[in-house]
Order: structure tokens, then sequence, then C-alpha cells
């Protein structure tokens, strides 16, 4: 309702129709990470499908495939930016391609958000660089702190993907975060992308007897990391970073999967019209549930949706000083800010899963 | 904790066992080094997560289907991508090798389309049946894919050694026309190999998603990289060679998670290629052949 | 036996040999003679399957049997001893042996290895050497030992004598001979025209892919251009 | 004195390929080294080129010992070989192997090579020279162009002594190259190989042709079961019992040469 | 004017396939001497991390630090290049392979020096440099009618392309000589070259560091266009990626790994119309390809006969590769 009303105030300035403009996608479409892409890229179609009904504004979706890769994300971004002449960009998908793209992005003039980037030092890429993702830096530290008030941690174990920007960066901050909380690490292990065998670094888990296990693992990973540590009887709970808040965790590993806590911007379960209406509308479409990297998508396009109707143009300065305008934004993630870097500012929920679901953890 | 590192480094082992035997299989026969090994077994172990979780079947129709499926792809792989490049003139060796590499890509990215790109779950009832001794649990799944990797591995050197056919393989290696002067159907006697070689990657793949629960398109990848190390460490073409350098690098991977670092888990199968290759270049169990003479 | 009809084959677009006629009567032994690169390897492998003629058709025991496998001609007791012996250099020699009797199943291969060791005794005494590590001499005598096991009714022979030494050659075609008395019809390959030509019935001469002469042995070892050009005189 | 094999013995994984066998050869000879096949005659070419160490003994060459030398240095020195089975660079052209042939009697590196100096622009001339006179010596000179695979046989064996001869060898290595050639194209050899004689080059010649043998060595030396039956000139080795029932054989000789 | 034809999405796309050609030239040298290296991107990751490390962390001036960096993987070639004489075929392209993981490896362990899977961002940017220099001296873009970003990608494009060519010439030089047929006799049979007095040890490891020299500058030069590196960017598929421009062009001619890398550089452009299936299109061509010319698309014989075609025109010689028999 609110988006009504901020809405309302745009509607002034374009009284011959809404607002046209082209809005560049990069995403991860083909490759390991295609899932990632998919959920993104399902998210935004969804959200410009209730845009157009609404009329405010008329974006059209320039979708193009990085395949993860640094220089196809690049190749992409100068198709967006050269080609297709786009007014702003939502994506990358992966830190690492925006650290490519998001310089170039700067010096083209051109707006960029990444809806799923949590590493370290993104929006500072640039003025044109912005994030609607909360990095690891927010989100773990919520996690685990609401984790140790809740079983009284002494003792953790650590367990990352070093091989990986998402998860290396996660690990960055738990260990971070441990030694605040002044926890004492029995052990920290690692493991690289797509590894289906985790039981050496379970058994040497197991074996330490830790009060909680700190994991900074994609879901891909983490989803059969707790399937293999309950198996062999690890039943502490597991705190995990932003990429491994997934239904799919769920679904890959069942009962296995209860005891996963998780801070994230993103909570399907939450009574909120808005994100209840957004579920269902999302399932309806594509048969899922939406994870978080489609309800961050969803709301970036609307908060990109949101400055094209506030500048009231799609030139490409405009649009950037009101997306970094953009206050108190109600989206599906809840309410959104910009702080000047860029940075998204927001409340993360805590989220464990109890009974195969996402519940709010208190 | 040590049995229990054992027992996980041998399962790891074993299924490396039964995807190196593939890749020796054909190497043995065609001196080709099949890079679409891998994704053939990616295949098996989606076929198991299709059978059971998806049709909700028994595990052992997921075996037939798997190795049906795998050798119905090696069957095409040997067809399109090897059969060609065979008795043709200036044929570099690598071309093989390349258009492996080529079924590969297809068939990752294949999977990525029929699957999806994440894991999948493959649970079955009988991954959870398991025995207690002492504090140590084993799983059935673990004895299975042991005594799986021991019978492939005791029947393809007593095939290869003892019998006719064998013979017959092992001369359809070494010279095609020679073999075909001698009576053998080197086409038929061929594809039956890839064949074999792929349905074995089928019941690897199947064993995979038993034990660890993970089934996603890139699994090809990472077990075939291994396969081609271990292959390597135990002598091109060599049975006995696969099965002992597969356990070893289980075993390996096992304890230097354990107790070392684990961050170097990966590269502990090419560490130890480099290692054996300048100590011994033939391999662990390859014989010298005594190169060409003057 | 054996009758090529204008049997012509390329190497993809390079014609090797041209309307090649020739025929082989039962029990004889016919050799064909030609300077290097003539087409004789040509022609031998033709007939053995290991090459597809474009034209042409090949007849064996009445039978035709262009474009047949070497291992179907195989198991109608055609068999061929190729340039270059053809041994399996990884493999023992025992295993080669073995080889040899691959499409046999009868019980006889026992005693046929016991026959072939007791004729070529160097291999008896080499029977776990590697193929590969023996000495030019003896794997033709491992070669001609294997295709014995083989039990032909026609064997072709391509250039068995190269490379041999005096005391082996003699000894070669005095196994030609014997394999021929034996009852193997023998259809041969020889630089070696003179003597070739004296354990051969019949005779054909290939020039650049054609027959350009045939004949009876004897004669053609008379003939004055045959001289001239094959025998050095 | 040009060549110096002193005792050599080679051990093949417990095949004695060769045992104790010694001989000499003199500037300007063509030497036979002959034998039954599996007699070590290969095998005594390669351990003289290196190609595998002998398990002991030791060859002297213009006065320098072989040992711990490495084939290429060999023929710098001034050896060169062929091959009993042909092995040419068969996708380069017949003048691109003679010239690789020389390769060790030329100096540009790199950055010559690349930047054509001028000391680089006047080898090249030099062996282009070089290669189209040693063609025109073995009659292949018309050929120059044609890919090395694409020759017949007789011409590869040729090409192969060409190859050799283009290192500008002291001394000269041949391995059967009669193998495989009739009579008429043997003859062409005879003549070749008294060519090459009368350039001054020692030749060590095996061969399984006897008349060839007979009519162009000074000297034969025979090995049998890798030990030196014989030694002396072709007249000697002929009537020679030992030979005769090793090697050549009573009937075979005789018609051989008749 | 000339702003509406500089498009910098093109000229990125060109940059990348120059880029590419550099590595797919990089394989060929390692190729022409018959050693299968699928260690390349290792060899790239070296040169990428000790160039960006060096202008980086040490302020040493970009061109010096690539220059360095190309030098420096060229060395560790040369170590490289001594076990790997011991290995032939499969064997070279699996231990290599082992190489490339292993440093690949090692860079995520090594997180002091290479900032682990994290990467090292922020990397001074070719283009970038370029531009603030051309400032400095009191030249800008707009001097051209160009806009900043025009001139980035433009002078990044024509830096790359002098450099291949440059790297082209060189190499085509090398070959029409001495070194050449050296490395030709090499590849077909390493015997045969060593007993005609060719230092077999000396030149196999010349080409296994030529390669490896070119593969690091190739490295560093990546380094320095997307001015972001981490390990996982020199990983497997990179290898063959690279191995394939070889390989699908054709690897007895230079033009061939050209070619390729043209070829299948501008593929996934091509085809990011159906870019959900351009990877199965990409791998059903290559198995295509290879059966049907599985010595790559260009070979000896387009060569000769575009050098044919050519001389026809000149005078009317004879054409070489025709059977000569007598
Ligand atoms: N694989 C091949 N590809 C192309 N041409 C070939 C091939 N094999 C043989 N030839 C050509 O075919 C012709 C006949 O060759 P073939 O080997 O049949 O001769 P040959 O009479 O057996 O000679 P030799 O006495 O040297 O063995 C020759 O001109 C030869 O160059
Ligand atoms: N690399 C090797 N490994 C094992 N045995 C070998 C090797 N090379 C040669 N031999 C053995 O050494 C012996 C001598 O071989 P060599 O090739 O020198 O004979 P040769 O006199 O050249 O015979 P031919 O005239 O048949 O060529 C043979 O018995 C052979 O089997
Ligand atoms: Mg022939
Ligand atoms: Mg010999």
């Amino acid at each position: 309702n609110d988006t009504k009303d901020t809405g309302g105030q745009a509607n002034e300035s374009n009284s011959d129709g809404p607002v046209k403009a082209t809005v560049g996608v990069i995403s991860y479409l083909t490759g390991s990470g295609a899932s990632y892409g998919e959920a993104i890229t399902n998210g935004l179609k969804l959200a410009n499908e209730e845009l157009k009904a609404a009329g405010e504004v008329d974006i059209e979706l320039k979708i193009e495939d990085s395949a993860g890769k640094q220089e196809e994300a690049l190749t992409a971004a100068q198709k967006l930016m050269n080609s297709d002449n786009v007014d702003a960009i939502i994506g990358p998908t992966l830190s690492t391609e925006m650290f490519v793209v998001g310089p170039e992005a700067e010096l083209n003039g051109v707006t960029i958000l990444g809806t799923s980037n949590t590493a370290e030092g993104v929006p500072q890429l640039g003025d044109y660089v912005f994030r609607n993702s909360i990095p690891e830096t927010m989100a773990i530290p919520a996690a685990v702190e609401k984790a140790i008030e809740k079983y009284d941690v002494k003792k953790v174990a650590i367990l990352y993907g070093n091989d990986d920007v998402f998860t290396k960066a996660g690990y960055d901050v738990m260990k971070q975060v441990a030694e605040d909380k002044n926890l004492e690490v029995v052990t920290t292990q690692t493991f690289q992308l797509n590894q289906s065998d985790y039981k050496p670094l379970l058994t040497k888990i197991k074996s330490l007897e830790p009060d909680l296990i700190l994991a900074s693992a994609l879901y891909n990973e983490g989803a059969v990391i707790l399937d293999q540590a309950r198996k062999m009887g690890i039943d502490v709970p597991f705190v995990g970073g932003n990429g491994f808040n997934s239904p799919e965790v769920i679904t890959i590993a069942g009962d296995a999967s209860n005891g996963l806590i998780v801070a994230t911007p993103w909570f399907a379960q939450k009574d909120d019209e808005k994100v209840k209406s957004f579920v269902e509308k999302y399932k309806e479409a594509y048969g899922v549930e939406p994870d978080q990297f489609a309800a961050q998508a969803y709301d970036g396009l609307y908060l990109i949706a949101e400055a094209i109707k506030n500048a009231g143009t799609n030139d490409r300065d405009a649009i950037r000083d009101a997306l970094a305008e953009v206050k108190d934004f109600e989206g599906v993630l809840g309410m959104m800010s910009f702080d000047e870097e860029g940075d998204i500012v927001m409340d993360p929920t805590v989220l464990i899963i109890e009974g195969n679901k996402y519940i709010e953890f208190e | 904790m040590l049995i229990e590192q054992l027992i996980n480094g041998l399962t790891l082992g074993s299924i490396y066992v039964v995807v190196a035997l593939g890749y020796t299989l054909v190497f043995g026969v065609l001196n080709i080094v099949n890079m679409g090994h891998g994704e053939i077994f990616m295949f098996g172990a989606f076929m198991g997560v299709v059978v059971t979780n998806s049709l909700g079947l028994p595990l052992y129709v997921a075996f037939i289907i798997a190795i049906v499926v795998t050798a119905i792809l090696g069957y095409f792989l040997e067809r399109f991508a090897l059969r060609p490049l065979r008795g043709k003139e200036g044929v570099s060796h690598l071309a093989p090798l390349i258009s492996t590499i080529g079924v590969s890509i297809f068939l990752e990215n294949a999977a990525h389309h029929l699957f999806g790109a994440g894991n999948k779950p493959f649970r079955t009832s009988f991954s959870d049946m398991s025995f207690t001794v002492g504090t140590t649990t084993i799983y059935y799944v673990q004895i299975l894919i042991f005594v799986i990797a021991i019978l492939l591995m005791a029947g393809l050197m007593f095939w290869l050694s003892k019998t006719k056919a064998g013979k017959a393989l092992r001369a359809s290696a070494e010279d095609l026309s020679v073999a075909s002067l001698l009576g053998v159907n080197t086409k038929r006697m061929i594809t039956q190999t890839v064949i074999l070689a792929s349905a074995m990657g089928g019941i690897a793949g199947i064993l995979v998603g038993l034990a660890f629960n993970s089934v996603n398109p890139q699994m090809g990848l990472s077990f075939g990289l291994k396969g081609l190390a271990i292959i390597i460490l135990g002598g091109l073409g060599n049975v006995r060679g696969a099965m002992v350098g597969g356990l070893i690098l289980g075993l390996a991977e096992t304890f230097v998670v354990a107790y070392g670092d684990s961050g170097y888990r990966d590269a502990i199968a090419f560490i130890a290629i480099i290692v054996i290759l300048i100590v011994r270049p033939q391999g662990i169990f390859g014989t010298a052949t005594s190169g060409s003479r003057g | 036996m054996l009758k090529l009809q204008n049997v012509s084959t390329y190497y993809d677009k390079i014609q090797a040999i041209k309307n090649v006629d020739i025929a082989v009567e039962e029990g004889t032994v016919v050799t064909i003679l030609g300077a290097n690169g003539a087409g004789k390897t040509t022609t031998m492998n033709t007939i053995a399957g290991l090459l597809k003629p474009k034209e042409g058709s090949i007849h064996y025991l009445g039978e035709d049997v262009t474009g047949l496998r070497p291992d179907q001609l195989l198991r109608k007791g055609l068999a061929l001893v190729p340039e270059g012996r053809g041994i399996l250099s990884s493999m023992t020699v025992m295993d080669n042996l073995e080889m040899g009797a691959y499409h046999r199943n009868d019980s006889e291969v026992g005693a046929d290895l016991e026959k072939v060791m007791k004729r070529f005794p160097i291999l008896k005494e080499r029977k776990s050497q590697l193929g590969g590590t023996l000495s030019g001499g003896q794997q033709q005598m491992l070669a001609i030992a294997r295709v014995i096991m083989s039990r032909p009714k026609l064997l072709l022979l391509d250039e068995p004598s190269m490379g041999l030494a005096p005391l082996i050659v003699a000894d070669i075609f005095k196994i030609i001979k014997e394999i021929s008395e034996a009852g193997t019809t023998v259809l041969l390959v020889e630089q070696n025209a003179r003597q070739a030509l004296k354990v051969a019935d019949y005779g054909y001469v290939l020039e650049t892919g054609r027959v350009v002469a045939s004949g009876n042995a004897k004669e053609l070892l008379q003939d004055d251009t045959i001289q001239k050009a094959y025998l050095g005189h | 004195m040009v060549l110096e094999v002193k005792k050599i013995s080679k051990n093949f994984g417990g095949i004695q390929a060769l045992t104790d066998v010694s001989f000499s050869i003199e500037q300007g000879e063509v030497i036979g080294l002959i034998g039954p096949n599996g007699a070590g005659k290969t095998t005594m070419f390669n351990m003289i080129t290196a190609m595998f160490p002998p398990s002991s003994g030791e060859i002297i060459f213009m006065g320098k010992s072989l040992s711990g030398l490495k084939p290429h240095e060999i023929t710098k020195l001034g050896i060169c070989r062929t091959f009993q089975n042909i092995r040419l660079f068969s996708d380069l052209t017949v003048r691109e192997n003679v010239m690789v042939g020389n390769h060790c009697r030329l100096t540009t590196g790199v950055w010559q090579s690349v930047f054509r100096t001028k000391h680089q622009k006047q080898e090249e001339k030099k062996v282009l020279e070089k290669a189209d006179e040693i063609l025109e010596i073995v009659g292949l000179l018309e050929h120059s162009q044609t890919i090395a695979k694409n020759l017949s046989y007789g011409q590869q064996r040729r090409l192969e002594i060409a190859r050799a001869l283009a290192s500008d060898p002291k001394l000269l290595l041949l391995d059967e190259p009669a193998a495989g050639m009739n009579e008429k194209e043997t003859n062409d050899l005879f003549d070749l190989i008294t060519k090459i004689k009368s350039l001054g080059i020692t030749v060590l010649l095996i061969e399984h042709d006897m008349p060839l043998v007979m009519r162009i060595c000074s000297r034969l030396v025979v090995l049998n079961f890798g030990e030196k039956i014989a030694e002396g000139t072709p007249d000697s080795i002929q009537t020679n019992k030992e030979v005769i029932e090793a090697y050549l054989g009573v009937e075979e000789e005789e018609e051989e040469l008749a | 004017m000339l702003s509406e034809l500089i498009n910098p999405y093109y000229l990125q796309i060109a940059s990348f396939i120059l880029l590419n050609i550099i590595l797919g030239v990089s394989i060929y040298i390692t190729l022409a001497t018959g050693q299968l290296s699928l260690g390349h991107a290792g060899f790239m990751s070296i040169g990428a991390y000790t160039s960006a490390i060096l202008t980086l962390n040490h302020n040493v001036p970009l061109v010096l630090g690539i220059l360095i960096a190309a030098i420096f993987t060229g060395l560790i070639g040369v170590l490289i290049g001594f076990p790997a004489l011991r290995l032939q075929g499969v064997y070279l392209a699996i231990a290599t392979l082992g190489f490339g993981e292993v440093i690949r490896v090692l860079f995520v362990n090594w997180e002091g020096l290479t900032n682990g899977a994290i990467g090292i961002s922020r990397i001074p940017h070719l283009g970038r440099e370029i531009l603030s220099f051309s400032q400095s001296i009191g030249i800008e873009p707009a001097a051209f009618g160009l806009r900043n970003n025009q001139f980035i990608s433009l002078s990044v494009f024509l830096l790359l392309l002098i450099i291949s060519i440059v790297v082209i010439w060189f190499f085509i030089r090398q070959n029409n000589s001495r070194i050449g047929r050296a490395y030709a006799s090499i590849k077909m049979d390493e015997q045969a070259s060593e007993a005609m007095g060719i230092n077999i040890t000396y030149y196999k490891i010349l080409a296994f560091g030529q390669g490896a020299l070119l593969a690091g500058f190739a490295g560093a030069l990546y380094a320095h266009m997307t001015a972001y590196i981490s390990p996982s960017d020199f990983d497997y598929h990179r290898a063959v990626e690279i191995l394939i421009f070889a390989v699908f062009g054709g690897s007895e001619v230079i033009w061939g790994p050209i070619f390729g890398a043209v070829f299948l550089s501008t593929l996934p452009e091509v085809l990011r119309a159906v870019s959900e299936y351009r990877f199965m299109i990409y791998g059903a061509l290559i198995v295509f390809m290879m059966a049907f010319r599985p010595q790559g698309l260009i070979d000896m014989n387009v060569m000769n006969w575009f050098k044919r075609s050519k001389s026809k025109k000149k005078e009317g010689k004879h054409g070489t590769g025709s059977k000569e028999n007598q």
C-alpha cells in the first residue's frame, strides 16, 4: 500500500503514459550456477509483469547470460550498455562478476544494482553501483548471536567452501564473529564446490564435540553436508550464511535439515500480504517456492522501477540519483533504504528449520 | 575416529575405483582417454534419482535403468565421437580426446536442462540401514560399494587376462587391423567395450548417490578428474593399478582432511600423479614398454 | 579358389590399383611381383578385407566376398600376414600364437601350438618375451607361426623374406613350400623375385597398379623383360 | 682409426643382445656388419649412437670416448645413421628432411631466426644449397618439394641416407638399406654407396643382401647371438665354416652368387 | 561520427578474441614439438597473479609488471618442462592438467599472497591506465570525438591487436627457420631427430617455456583487462578451452589455433540468442567437427591450397603433395 502512495507522487510526471525504460539483466543462466540465475530471472520477470500491469513504468528487460564468468559478464555488460543502450542494469549474479562489471558500469555512467552479491566491497566499486542483497557481514552475526543466546554455545566448529568467493567471504565473517563472541573454535575445515563426500571432515568435527557448527556454504553443498552430518549422528544446530538459505535445503536434506539457522532478508512464510501474494504468484508461475535470490531480484526490479518513476525519465544519471534517494521502500524483503555507498540498509530475519519448515527463530 | 576415517576412505576409494575402471577399460582397448566418462557416470547417478525419487521404484530397478541408460549413452558416444575418427588418415591422437570433451560438455549441459543445475536428493531406505560395531557406525551401502568395486575389478582382470575375449581386446588395443586379420570383429569389440565401461560408470553413479546423497550435473567433472588421476597413478590401462590407485587416493584424501589441511584435498590426486610420473613414468603398475627400436 | 575381377582400390582420391584381374587355383602357389609402390600390398590388403575396393569384385571359394571384413574372411579360411609382420608388440610370443587361433573353437589348438613350437624352436625359447622386443627375423617367424595357428585354406604372404638373413630366407621359402604341400593355397608377394618364382606355379607382374604380365612361373623366370626389370640382369 | 669398439656388452632385462664385441674401422673403409636375425647388429648401432647406453665396454671415435654422450652430441662429432624401419619426418618435404639433417652444423638461435640477421640468411642459403647438392647425389632432386611420406619405399630409403649425409658425417651407419628393394634398386644403391665412399666417408653397413655386401665391403664383422664369430675379408668370411653354418647356409650361398 | 562506429561491446569481444588468439598460439607452440599441455590455464594464472600482485602491492609500473610476469611464467615453464620431458601423450596431458589444478588449489589456499577465493580486485586496468596516461600528457579522448569508455575499449583493442600481430609474426618467423624445423622433426619422431643431431631436451624445453611464457603473458593481460582475478578463472574449463582452440582450428599450422580462437570465441556471442542451449550446441559442434575434420579446420592442405592459389597467380609452378611414383 505504501508503494501505491509513492507511486502516486510520481504520477504527475508521466501524465502522458508510463515512463519507458530498458533495464539490462546480467544473469548466470548456463553452467553450474544456473539455478541461481534462473531464480533471479524468474523473480525479475514476475516483478516486471506486475509493474507492467500497474502501468506506472514500462520496463523492457534485456536478459543476458554470463555463465558465471567474468569475461562473459563484461561482454554482456558492454553489449547492454553500448549496443542495447539500457538505462540501468540488474545483476550480475556473482560477486566476482560484479567486481569486473561494476567499474565498467561506473565508467559508462549506468546504474547497476546487484541483487545477489554479498561480498565485501561491492557498493564501493563506484557511485553507480548498488546492491539490495544483504552482505554476510550483516546476516551472519545476527544469526550467530541468536544461536548463542538460545543454545549456550561455547565451542564451535567452522566449515566453509574455500574456493568460492561467496562462502569464503562468509567464513571471514564467521571467524570474526567467533572471535568477537569469545567462542572456542575447535576446528576449521574447508570443502570445495560440488564436493560430494564430507564424511572425513564431519567425522573429525564429530569427535571434537562442538556445541554449534558454523557452515559457510551454498545450499547445494550445505544441504548435503547437513544430510551427511545428521546421518553420522551430529545433531548440534548449524548456522549458515546467506547462500545456505533456500527451500531447496529441505528438499535435498529432508529431516536432516532441521536445526539450520540462517539470517535472511527473505522469509517466505512471513505473515505479510505482499509476501504471501508474491509467493503465491511465483509458485503458480514457476512451480516452486521463491528463494531469496528470486525475492531479492523481485524487489530489485521494484527498486529500479521506483527510481525510474521518481526520476520521471529514463536518463541514466537521473535514475542513479533517484535510486540513491530511495528511502524505506517496502518490498517483500522488508523495509529497504540505501546508505551513502549504495549498500542496502535493512533488518534481516533469523530463521530456523524445524519440522521441515523455515520458521522465525526466537 | 581412525577406524571411521578408514571406512570413509575405503568407501570413497571404492567409488573412485569403479569410476577409474571405466576409464581404464576404454584406454586399455582404444588408447583413448574418454573424457565423457565422468558425465556418463553423472547420468547414471541421475537415473537413480529419477527412478527412486521421482518414480518411486525400488533400488534394484534404479540399477537396471542406470545401466541401460548409460550403456546407451556409451553406444552413442562410441558411434558419434569415436567411430568417425577411427582409421582416418591424419587423425592426430588428440582428436578423440577433444571429441569426448565435446561429449562431456554436451552431456553436462544437457543434464542442466533435464535435471536442473542443483543437487538432487537421492534417498532410499537402503542408504539409511546401518549397524554399529563398538562406537563405529557402518552403513550397508559402504559395504556394498566396497564389494562391488572388488567384484568388478576381479571380473575385469579375469576377463582381460584369462579369457580369449580379453586377449582379443588387448590385441585390438594394440593394432586394430592386425586384430581384425586375426579374426577379431574389432568394430563390435570396441563398441562393446565402450558400452561396458559406460555401464560401469552407471553403477558408479548410483553408488555415489547412495553413499553421499548428492547428485548434481557437476559431479561428472569432479569425479572424472579424480578418475583420470587414478588411471595415471595406477598405470594406464591397468586394472589392478586402477584398484590400488583408487583406494590409495580415497584414503589419502580422507586422511589429509582428518589429519592435515582439508584445503589441499583436491590437489592430493594431482600432486601424487606428478610425483609418481616423475619417479615412475609408467605408473605404479604400468609396465615399461621398451621404446621403439632403431 | 580366388578370383579378382576388375578390382580398383583408392586411398582417398589416389588410385593405387587399377582394374586388377587375378586368379588363384586351389593348391597352387601364386606370386605377385612388382617394383616398390607398384600396388602389391594394396592388392593383398584389398583381398584380405583391410581395404574396400571401389570397383570390381572378389570371389573366394565361389562366393562373392567383396567388402567383407578381415575377420569374416578369416573364418572362411583366408588369412593374411601383412607387410611389416603385424606382431602384437606389447603381447607375449605365446599370446601372439594363441591369438592366431582366436577364431578356432576346436580341440586341436593345443596340439597345433606344440607343432609350431617344434617347427620354430626359437619361439618356444622366447615364449614369454614381448613380441616387440624380438629381432626382425624372430618376428617374421612368429608371424608365420601365428598364421599357421589359424589353419588357413588360402594364405596371403606380403614380403615374408624382407629383412631376413639368407639362411632364414631359405628357411622361409622352405616353409612356404611345406605349407603349400600340406594343402594350403598360397598367394605370395615378394621383392625376392627369383626365389618367389622358384616356389611359385604362377606369377603376376604389377606395374603402377596394373597387371602388366602374367604367366607360368617357369616362363616368367625366363622372360627377358622380366629379367631386366626385376631380376637385375 | 675412425672407430674403435671395445668389449661392448648389452643386456635387455635378461636378454643378452651383445657380449664383449670388439672391432675397429679404418678411415675410408666400407665395413659390413652381418649376422643372423637377432644377432645384435641393430643393437650395436644403438650403442654407437647412444640410443641406449651399453651395459659395459667403451666406444672410441677419432680418439675420443663416446661414453656418456647424448645421441645429438654424437651426431655432432660426426657419426650419423639410418634406421632399419624407415623413420623419416613424414610430413616434411624431402628438402626439409635433408635440412633437418644439417641442423647440428648450424648455429642460428631463436632471436637471429626471428629477426633474420645476416648470419641467419647466409646460413639458410648455405643449407638450401647443401640440401640440393645432396639430393642430387642420391637422385632425389626432382622430388625436393614432395612430402616425404608420398615417396615410394626405395626413394624413402635413399632419402634417409641423404638426411644422414646432410649432417656431414665422418662415419655413416646404414641399417639394412637394401631391405625391400628389388635387384635393380639394389644395384642403384651399390652405386650410391660407392659414391659416398668416394666422398671420403667411412661406412658401416648392416645388410642381409649378401651379393651387395660381398661386392662393396672391404671387411666384414660377423655377429651371432651377440658375439663376434668372425672378422675378415669377404672371401675369407664366405669360406668360414662357422659363418656358413650360422648365417650364410651352404646351397643358398652358391645360388645367390651365381 | 567516429563515436557512432566505435562500440565498446564489439571492441570488448574483439579484445577477448585477440587474447584468446595469444592463448591459442601459446598452446600451439608446445604442441609444435608434440607436447600436449593442459596446464596453460595454470601458466595463465601465474602470469595474472604475478602481474596483479606486482602492480597492486609493489607499485611496479603496469608494462613492467606484465613483462616480469611473462618472463617469470616462462621460467616456471622451463622448470616444469624438465619433468615433462619424461612424459608423453596422454600422460603429459593429464600431468599438466594436474599441474594446473595444483596451482589453482595453491592460489586458493595461499591467502596471504593471493587473497584466496575472494580474488584480487582493483587491479590497474589497462585501458583506464592508458586513459589517465594520455590525459596526463594532455590528450583527451574528446579530441578524437570519443567518449572515455570508447577510448578505453579502443586503446585496449589496438594494443592487443599490435601485440597479437607481433606474437604471430614472431612465431611464423621462428617456424620458417632452423628452430621451426627442429620443432617439426621432434613432433614427428623424437628418436630420429635426436639421431640427426637435434638436442631434443633443449628444444622441447624451449617450446614448453615459450608456450608458458606466452600463456603467462596472456594471463597478465587478462588481469589488467578485467581488473579482477580469482583462482576459479583459471580452472579446468579454461585449460580445455585453450586446447580446443588449437585442436578445433588445427594444430599443424599456426593459423589453425588463431582461427579456432576467433571462431570459438565468437560462437557464444552469436549464440547469445539461444543462450540456454549454447553450450550444448558448442559441445555437439566439437564432436561433429572432430568427426569430419579431425585434423582441425585449417591444416597443411588448406595452407598449401592457399599458397598454391597465390603462387598460381605469379607463375604456373608445380604443386606439392602430388604423388610421384616410379
Ligand atoms: N595409406 C596410403 N595412403 C596413400 N597412398 C598410399 C597409401 N599406401 C600406399 N599408397 C600408395 O599406393 C601405391 C601402391 O602402394 P603399395 O604399398 O601397394 O605398393 P607395394 O607394391 O606393396 O610396394 P612395396 O614394395 O614398397 O611394399 C603407392 O604409390 C603408394 O605410395
Ligand atoms: N629394446 C629391447 N628390449 C628387449 N630386447 C631387445 C631390445 N632390443 C633388442 N632386443 C633383443 O636383442 C637381440 C638383438 O636384437 P637386434 O635388433 O640388435 O638384432 P639384429 O641383429 O638387428 O637382427 P635383425 O637382422 O633381425 O634386425 C634380439 O634378441 C632382440 O630380441
Ligand atoms: Mg608392399
Ligand atoms: Mg636389425
